[in-house]
Formats: C-alpha cells, structure tokens, sequence
C-alpha cells in the first residue's frame, strides 16, 4: 500500500491547465523527487499535495483510503516546507521552533525543550539558535527551518527546494535528514533540480511537464 | 395635456425621478446586451486565432 | 433522489442555452407590465389626498428599492451554493448580480431623495431604510471591488462570495440597529409612508411595477450570466459551438 | 487545541513587545485625530461634550482599521501563515486566537486610553466607567469584523484601501450602540440596554466572525 498516490490532479491558472490530470504514487519509506523545467507546476503540485490548493479535479489516497486534503489527520502527518523558511525575524530560532511545535501540538516524549534542542544539534544549528533570526544568513535560516522537520514528528515531508542556498555541508545535513526519515519508515516528496545525495534504490522521480 | 406634464407641481421631482430609473433600466438593457455581444466577439476572435484541429 | 437537475444546473453549457431560451419569456412581459404600470400610475390612478401627484414617484422608487434588496438576496444565495458546492455557475450568477444591485440601489437612494424634499423638505433624511441602502450600496461596491482587485478567478470567486455571505449576516443587523438609533434621535411619525390601504387603482400600478422590474432583472440578469459565461468558458469546446 | 491557540496568542504579543514602536501606532493615531477635533470645531467644553462620543468611536474606529491591515499580511509574507493552515489545528480557533491577540493589543489599550482623551472633550469623569464598559465590549467586535475583511484583502492589490471600504459599513451597528452607551454615561444615565446589545453583538461576532476568518484565509493562500 503506497503512503500517498494522488489520481487525476488538474489545477487552472486561468485558462492555463498548471497540472493536467496528473497522477503520481509515493512509497512508503521512499522519497520521490520532483523535477521539471521552471513554471512545470513543481510547487503547485507541492501545495495541493499539503492542501494548501484544492485541485479542480483529482483524488489523493493517503495509506489506502481517500481522503479530503483538508482533513486534520493527514494535515498532522504532513510537514510542508516551502522555499521560504517560515521564521518570524523577531523571534530567535529556538523561540520559533517552540512556537512551531506547540503549533503542531507535537508529543515530545522527552520534552519540548530537549527535542527542540536534538533538532537544532541535528542540522548544526545549535550555535546561532538563540540569535535573532534577523540576524542570521540566508543559508542559516534554512537550516533553523530544516530543524522543523524532525521536530513535527510528521511521516510524511513534502519539501520545496530544500537544498537551495546551502553550502555542501548544508546539503549533506538535508541528505542525512531524508536518510534519517526513510529509515524510520517515513516518506518524502522533494522538489529539487539538484542532487539529493540518496542511494537511488530508495528514490523515484517525477519528471513534471515532460509530455509537452 | 400640459397639466399632466405639470403632475400638480410636483414636476421638477417626479420627471426626474422617472427620468433617473428608466435611464438605469436602459442602461442595464444596454450594458447587459453589450457584454454579451463583446463575449461572443472574443470568443470568435479567439476561434479564429486558434482553430481547433481536425480529426 | 433524482439529483440530475442539480448536474444540468452545473453545466455551462446546458444554463447557457436555457438563459438563452428563456430570456424572451421574461423580457416581454417586464416590458408590458412596465408600459401598462406607467399609465395605470401616471393616468390613471388619482392623486393621492396628502401628497397630491408627488406620491407617484412611488411607482419607481419602491420598485427600486425591492429589486435592489432580491439582487442582493439572489447574489448571496447563488455565492454560498457556489461555495459550498463549487459550482461554477452559481459564482457566474453571483458575478452577474453585483452591477444590476448597484445600479437599481443608486436609483432608489436618488428616487427617494427626489422624493423627500418636496414632502419633507429636506434631501436627506436620516431614515433607516436609506441608510440601509446606503450601506447596502457600499456592499455591492466593496463585492466589485474586491472581485475586481484579485486576478485569479477562482479566487476572486470564492472570496467575494465569503463577502457575499457576512454581509447577509449583517444586512439586519445594520437595519435594526439604524432603527434603534433613529428612534431615539427623530419622531418616528416623520418618515410614517405606509397608510392603512391603498385604494387598488393606486395599488394595482404599484404591484404591476413590482412584478415588472422583477421580471426586468431576470431577463437582465440571464443575459449578463451567457456574457459571463462566455468569458469564464472560452476555453471550451461548447463555446465554439454556440458562437460559429 | 487551546495550546495552540494560546502559542498564537503569546507569538503575537511576544513580537509586539519586540517591536513596540509598532503597537504605539495606533494609539497615537488615536489621540491625534481626537485631539484634532476641538481645534477643528470649537475649543469650548460644553460643546464638545455633546461630540464626544462620536468623535471617540469614529476615532477608535479607524485607529483599529489602520492595524488591522497587517493583522495577517506578516504571517502570510513569511511563511507562518501556511504553517498555521497546515497545523492540523481547526483555522477558525487560530484566527480567533489572531484576533484576540489584535484586540490585547489596539482594542484595549484604545479601550484604556479613551478616559484621557475624554477629559480633553469635556467628558465628566462619572462617565468613564460607561465609556470603558462600552469601548471595551464595541472593541471586540470591531477586531473581528475587522479580521473577517484583512482576511479577504489579504495579498490584493491596494488592500488598505478596500479593508476600509469593506469593513466599514460592517460597524454600522457597534457605532450606533456604542456612541449611545458612551451618550448615556455622560448625560449620568443608565446604560445597560445599550450595553447588553453592545454584549450580543460581541457574541455573535465571535461566533461567527472566526468562521469566516478561515475560510477566507484558506481561499487568500491558495
């Protein structure tokens, strides 16, 4: 039973079919890497994956029932991270991780403190945690915002350029967290150009726009 | 004749009342008509721009 | 239940050939009544024995304000089914009401002005239905405006039809409270319009008016919905059938 | 839920106390256009009274206009917004958590201030009792109507402009009823009718209103 497989998605801008009657599939424990040329409907495919579009038509089946997007179950099983990282400039980077997780209402067996504190060591973010994120260099917010992703203790990551503006050391921590999240028996949805840096056993692609 | 024209020294208000709503109807005739006419043009024009392939 | 009705309901094409159909069958009559109403209120019927022949300018300013408010009923319902349903037609609908409400709300707000100077000596009165038809006239203007300021048409849809919605809400409350209010800053025994009965040969006119202008908006409204149609669907194949 | 609600709600404040040149805004906005009044008609009390409470509500009224306008427009630039809509959390209790953050922030501290600005219209201090009872409960309402038309012009072209036109007419009902309860306790008469209604409005508003908060900003974030 494949965690999500969307059937069918067509989205209008307009006159302009964005996606038309797409369809894709996501194993379980697997990441599917999203590619296609600029404006091939990468980050609308995203949006309407996490519910933020609601598709003109389509179906999505999340682990073998449908389900509308908007529903609170899958919403709590999803973590979206878009191209820009959501940090509040006045908060420092911990102050926005606890919002976030609170946000989410997030189990924390060990606590809220302690978890938040193993995320940011995980992306290498512990340094300028408590720095206000005003403060902080583009590829530092990015990594702040990446330590969302363990934190919401979501199964499902459905990430929008992930790897942009990261040094090399950045993109292996994004690569490490994707690992890290397979492994668990999570899934990822990444729309990304760039070399995610997974063995290709665990990785499918989906290649956007290729039939024009 | 001219009486009725008069309506009983009410004519300064009455004809311009009369005058303003009908000239609302008219308007909504004509602008309703005209947007229709407009629709139909574009819808044409954009025909003939891009016809539809023969199968 | 047979749902079939409400499918054809949601397809353009189908609404598009039936306005088109049904147009004349709503047009000819608002016009003989409207022609029929104008002599039987401007010959006809006598002068009224307080306000002479001023009290004929009811004949236009009432039928004003009536459509004025079923535009605005007719928008709101049509927005909410096209919310809850996402059907494309009812926003088409909803989209169509906007400009014949704001037109007929300004003319029943000038109709009326028109008619309180000669019988109350003043232009303006702070009455509560002209301020509910003030405030009625910035909802349809803040509806187009909003419409008009998002450029996605979904979107612009959809929100304005949120719009729609909260100001139906709000419509009574706005009246009753500009009620309250008026009741306690002005006699209410100014503004006292409606008398006990109408003898029918004022009556008739009045109602013949009524059921013209309503009729009037039906036909208007039916082919401001094809236009608006036209342009949502000009992708379609069924456009290009109905247009060649 | 009520956590998460509540996050909201500290997020908001939190940032207003970093940022408190921003929260003053209103405020001063307020005394201006109050203070604006007596030089603009007459200097004299007992005339002034008689405009009083037109002149605060009006004043308050578009006080609390002015920020609303980025009540979500910052949550929706930098991404929280999004982070909210997809929380798996009900959207119609964070925008009420929003809103109840607005009003902790303009509503009340307008609230507060209005006696102040009384004084300077010629208000007898026997009135402010009144005046906070009926500016606090009339605030209520006019953040969410308020949030119900930032929510709708949120990311629209000139959506300052039409937040007002919008809004406005709204507020019809909370003006009438508040300026009469504000008339009432400076003619030293009871107010409670005027306050009760001024009570039901703020109910149904915070029934309702949250309700079309959210599905205006799920239709604004698409």
């Amino acid at each position: 039973m494949p965690e999500l497989k969307a059937i069918g998605i067509r989205v209008y801008r307009g006159d302009h079919a964005v996606l038309d009657g797409l369809d894709c599939e996501l194993g379980t424990g697997r990441c599917l890497q999203v590619t296609g040329a600029n404006g091939a409907g990468k980050t609308t495919l995203l949006r309407v994956l996490c519910g933020l579009i609601e598709p003109e038509e389509g179906e999505l089946w999340w682990r073998g029932s449908r389900i509308s997007l908007r529903s609170p179950e899958y919403q709590r099983a999803l973590c979206y991270l878009g191209h820009l990282p959501p940090l509040k400039d006045d908060l420092t980077g911990r102050e926005n991780l606890r919002f976030a997780s609170v946000l989410r209402s997030t189990s924390a067996p060990g606590g809220r403190e302690a978890a938040i504190g193993a995320a940011l060591a995980e992306v290498g973010a512990a340094d300028f945690a408590d720095r206000p994120t005003r403060s902080l260099s583009t590829g530092q917010r990015r990594r702040v915002a990446l330590a969302a992703l363990p934190l919401s203790e979501a199964s499902l990551w459905i990430l929008d350029e992930p790897i942009a503006n990261l040094d090399a050391a950045g993109q292996a921590v994004v690569a490490s967290l994707i690992a890290r999240q397979l492994a668990r028996g999570g899934s990822v949805i990444a729309a990304t150009h760039q070399e995610l840096g997974l063995p290709a056993s665990s990785r499918d692609e989906l290649v956007l726009g290729a039939d024009r | 004749m001219s009486d009725f024209f008069r309506m009983g020294g009410y004519a300064v208000y009455l004809w311009p009342a009369y005058a303003l709503t009908f000239a609302v109807l008219a308007w909504n005739v004509l602008s309703a008509r005209r947007a229709l006419r407009e629709a139909k043009a574009e819808a044409r024009r954009r025909m003939g721009l891009r016809p539809e392939p023969r199968s | 239940m047979d749902w079939t009705w409400f499918h054809k309901f949601g397809s353009p094409p189908h609404v598009y050939r039936l306005a088109g159909t049904l147009t004349p069958w709503f047009a000819w009559p608002a016009g003989l009544l409207i022609a029929a109403a104008l002599y039987g209120g401007l010959v006809l019927a006598p002068p009224d024995y307080q306000q002479g022949d001023g009290f004929r300018i009811i004949y236009v300013h009432a039928p004003s304000a009536w459509v004025s408010t079923m535009v605005y009923a007719v928008m709101a319902t049509s927005a909410a089914i096209g919310l809850i349903w996402r059907m494309k037609v009812a926003h088409a609908v909803a989209a169509s009401c906007a400009g014949i409400g704001a037109s007929f709300t300004a003319a029943s707000l000038v109709t009326g002005m028109l008619w309180g100077e000669p019988m109350w000596g003043t232009w303006w009165v702070w009455d509560p239905r002209l301020v509910a038809q003030l405030v009625l006239l910035f909802l349809f203007v803040g509806y187009v405006g909003l419409r008009s300021a998002i450029d996605d048409l979904g979107r612009a849809d959809r929100a304005s039809a949120v719009l729609a919605i909260v100001g139906v809400v709000n419509l009574p409350i706005i009246r009753y409270s500009v009620e309250w209010w008026n009741s306690i800053h002005q006699a209410p025994s100014v503004m006292k319009m409606d008398r006990p009965s109408m003898p029918i040969d004022m009556l008739a006119p009045l109602l013949m008016m009524l059921l013209g202008f309503t009729l009037f908006f039906a036909a208007v409204l039916l082919v401001r919905l094809r236009a608006e149609l036209l342009r949502r669907e000009r992708a379609a194949a069924w456009v290009k059938e109905v247009v060649s | 839920m009520i956590g998460a609600a509540l996050a909201v709600v500290g997020r908001d404040l939190r940032l207003a106390l970093r940022r408190p040149g921003q929260a003053l805004q209103p405020l001063a906005f307020f005394a201006v256009v109050t203070l604006l009044f007596p030089l603009g008609y007459t200097p004299e009390l007992d005339k002034l009274r008689q405009i009083a409470p037109g002149v605060l509500w009006v004043a308050a009224l578009l006080a609390g206009l002015l920020s609303l306008e980025s009540l979500f427009r910052e949550d929706a630039q930098d991404g929280t917004l999004e982070q909210m809509l997809l929380s798996g959390q009900p959207l119609a209790a964070l925008a009420l958590a929003k809103t109840a953050a607005h009003w902790l922030l303009t509503g009340l501290p307008l609230t507060l201030m209005a006696p102040v600005l009384g004084i300077a219209l010629g208000v007898p201090g026997s009135a402010m009792p009144g005046i906070l009872s009926s500016l606090a409960l009339g605030t209520v309402t006019l953040s969410l109507v308020g949030a119900v038309g930032a929510a709708l012009t949120l990311g629209v072209r000139r959506g300052g402009v039409l937040l007002g036109l919008l809004t406005l007419p709204l507020t019809v009902p909370t003006l009438v009823f508040g300026a009469r309860a504000t008339e009432l306790a400076i003619a030293g008469e009871g107010l409670s009718g005027a306050l009760y209604l001024l009570a039901a409005l703020a109910v149904l508003a915070v029934t309702l209103a949250p309700l079309a908060v959210a599905a205006a900003l799920r239709i604004g974030s698409e």
